[in-house]
């Protein structure tokens, strides 16, 4: 028995989002946000998308190029407040918004990796954060309900990878890539780096190949990735 | 039937092979398969067993077997092992059985007053993975058989079989109920209908043998 | 700063458990069983105790020295199907067993160290598994509510420690430890090793120190831990 | 008030200090001070602040700063990160306030038609978090008070804050109400009370200065 290899050229695996879709991007700011895929999307030019990412990078940044190319019909996300481009789009009505408290998105998009339902949490539940939301008593106490997210795709930024799209991130460019990478039945990821199978150590990976379908190196670390300077 | 069982595994395929006969099965893929095994305890890659003398004491798969990873393994925490399995990562799981029902209905975990050592794994495999496929023996040790109208011991799992490798055939299940795929060489189909405590389709095209 | 030393002698952490409490114990047969926080539990000899645990071992090996000493009033399990002690106590009504779909009970465990209050999931909804538990119907359909479960105490097993609790795993020795390690507010971890801090790569870490309450090293792999030979 | 805050902090805590402000308190703890610094982004264990120059992509806070690890930090997933706040394990966190009411209550995240970023993962730490701790001028730069009989803008959580420190003054939120504990020196006792619009028990006993 050998693993399967599911290495893939970016344009090609990108090439399989189609208008309307669901798409959960990786990354808290810069670290982990799979900007080489997001720039592929782009220039594949899919519409009526929906976005779940935990914010919105900045002006100029990472899924604000989706965000300007007007592709984007719905961002499900947490905080926004590092991109006033962003937030106008918002209040002007050209982009839905929905805000889940940032831990409760995490959840959301890890049962939905996880294969259930939903989770029952007392987050919020005296804010307007619980507006609309399905009130489930148990032993007594109430609870909201808050459904699992999955998306038609998953856009993950990993350091290294193997072949078979065993992923490991580094420092805090991990973020919502592991939970995203299990929430979508097409998982695409870019890798800093794609070392031979076997030469990750299998204790080391943070999210098992299994729940990925295709990887792909990147041939250059663009400015996207660097430092910012603000 | 546990090589003809092993032709269900199609390449590329992530796969649980569950304890007893199916674990049979990976001996034989062929050494360059591409396959994924997976393992309840928290493992994908599974390599061929090992004795105890070769063992490494921290790696078994979950029956308890001492495995080892192939070049690409991973090791994770449980709760992430059975999202593998609920979220659609699990293209196939092989699963012993005590019955079968016509529909589909799959109990293989208990026996009220015999047996009832807890469900394990085996209710979320049943449920879940893609594709279920069922190797057992047609008749349990005293001679009743193993397919039936309905079943009479508690379910894993509701009309989730797709097919039943047994010693004797190859089975469907399908909205009609059983469907015979194959047999037995050596086995005839009257055999097989007469171990088969249910209605068993016959298609009109020649039946292969396996 | 620097973060706080949590080593500690074994016996005076588990001195720290009491006569009923809930103990979480990890591992999944042999590997990722806390065999000597086990042992010394017998010599400490709190009673009347509830245990959650995959599994009961094998007769005479883990858990099973702690319902040999009658310890254990009640068990939360999976699968009974190694341990034809512990079976035989059950049905002799000497040992409350409940068994959970197992990957079931590994996500009440995360929830309960999620902090969240329940999942809800459609595992076991047709089976008798299903008797007893509130139904929540959602958009529809109908889920379980599989309430969150904590303990009072969690047994971890590990390979690698450092002195402020970060944890790591090696191979299927990992299975419920990094879960149960969330789950109690107090969180005992025996490791094979303590390195000094700083020499845990952070990336490698797989339970974060800051739901560890003791660590310690063992001074010997007993024949406890070792290979079966059945 | 910042150095006054840092004080706050007890050996051995995990800490979750807010952006702005409660992000400065840091610099007031000693250099080998037994303490565990959390990020919601998915850090235990994080270090001084670095400039661009030297600053690791790959590494920032909540707040996007470039911070440096300790020895013993960890990397985690962003699940973790708010299973560490909602289980119980974060002993404190400083946050910033636009309104703080005299139960408790917290209004730090969204001003209607205003400022409505999102929440962030703000409403878990003022819900989560074992200790809350607020740090904030005494007064919005209208010179309006931010301590308040009841709140105004949406909650992040209620009945949460357990102490606040300002510019002028220590307050405790205790059952009835606000509690004058310390004030700044060179502030008159009178002036925290105009300053705040509720009511402020005042201790019989010498009030200290910080």
């Amino acid at each position: 028995m050998r693993l399967p290899d599911k290495r893939c050229a970016i344009e090609a695996a990108i090439a399989r989002i189609k208008d309307g879709a669901t798409v959960m991007v990786g990354g808290f700011g810069v670290p982990g946000t799979p900007m080489t895929l997001i720039r592929a999307l782009v220039a594949h030019g899919a519409c009526d998308l929906t976005l779940i990412k935990n914010d919105a990078n900045e002006p100029g940044m990472g899924i604000d190029h989706l965000l300007q190319s007007g592709q984007v019909k719905r961002l499900i996300t947490t905080h926004l407040g590092l991109n006033s481009h962003a937030i106008g789009l918002m209040n002007s009505g050209a982009l839905e918004v929905e805000f889940n408290a940032q831990g409760i998105l995490a959840e959301r998009i890890r049962a939905g990796g996880a294969g259930i339902g939903a989770i029952l949490s007392d987050i919020g539940i005296d804010t307007e954060l619980a507006r609309g939301k399905q009130v489930v008593e148990m032993h007594g106490t109430p609870y909201l309900a808050e459904p699992a997210l999955r998306a038609d795709v998953a856009l993950i930024h990993a350091d290294t990878a193997d072949p078979f799209g065993n992923l490991a991130y580094v420092a805090t460019a991990q973020n919502f890539n592991p939970l995203m990478a299990m929430a979508a039945p097409l998982v695409i990821a870019e890798a800093e780096r794609v070392v031979p199978l076997g030469a990750l150590d299998p204790n080391a990976v943070h999210t098992p190949g299994v729940f990925v379908d295709h990887v792909a190196e990147l041939t250059e670390i663009t400015e996207d990735y660097a430092v910012v300077r603000r | 039937m546990v090589a003809r069982a092993a032709r269900e595994i199609a390449p590329g395929m992530v796969v649980n092979l569950g304890i007893g006969l199916p674990t049979k099965v990976v001996n034989h893929l062929p050494a360059d398969f591409p396959v994924c095994l997976h393992t309840e305890n928290g493992m994908t890659g599974i390599g061929p067993a090992l004795t105890p003398e070769r063992a490494d004491r921290n790696l078994i798969d979950a029956g308890g077997a001492y495995v080892t990873p192939v070049p690409g393994s991973a090791y994770f925490d449980s709760a992430t092992s059975f999202a593998v399995v609920r979220s659609g990562r699990l293209d196939l799981t092989m699963l012993g059985a005590f019955e079968v029902s016509q529909t589909g209905d799959l109990a293989n975990w208990k026996i009220p007053g015999k047996f009832s050592p807890g469900a394990g794994g085996g209710i979320e495999l049943a449920q879940k993975a893609r594709r279920i496929a069922v190797l057992t023996t047609h008749t349990d040790r005293a001679g009743n058989p193993k397919l039936k109208q309905t079943c009479t011991l508690p379910l894993s799992a509701s009309a989730c079989v797709a097919r039943i490798f047994t010693d004797l055939a190859v089975i469907d299940v399908t909205p009609t109920g059983f469907a015979l795929v194959e047999h037995a060489a050596g086995t005839s189909i009257e055999d097989v209908t007469k171990a088969t405590d249910a209605p068993l389709t016959i298609p009109d095209a020649p039946i292969p043998t396996f």
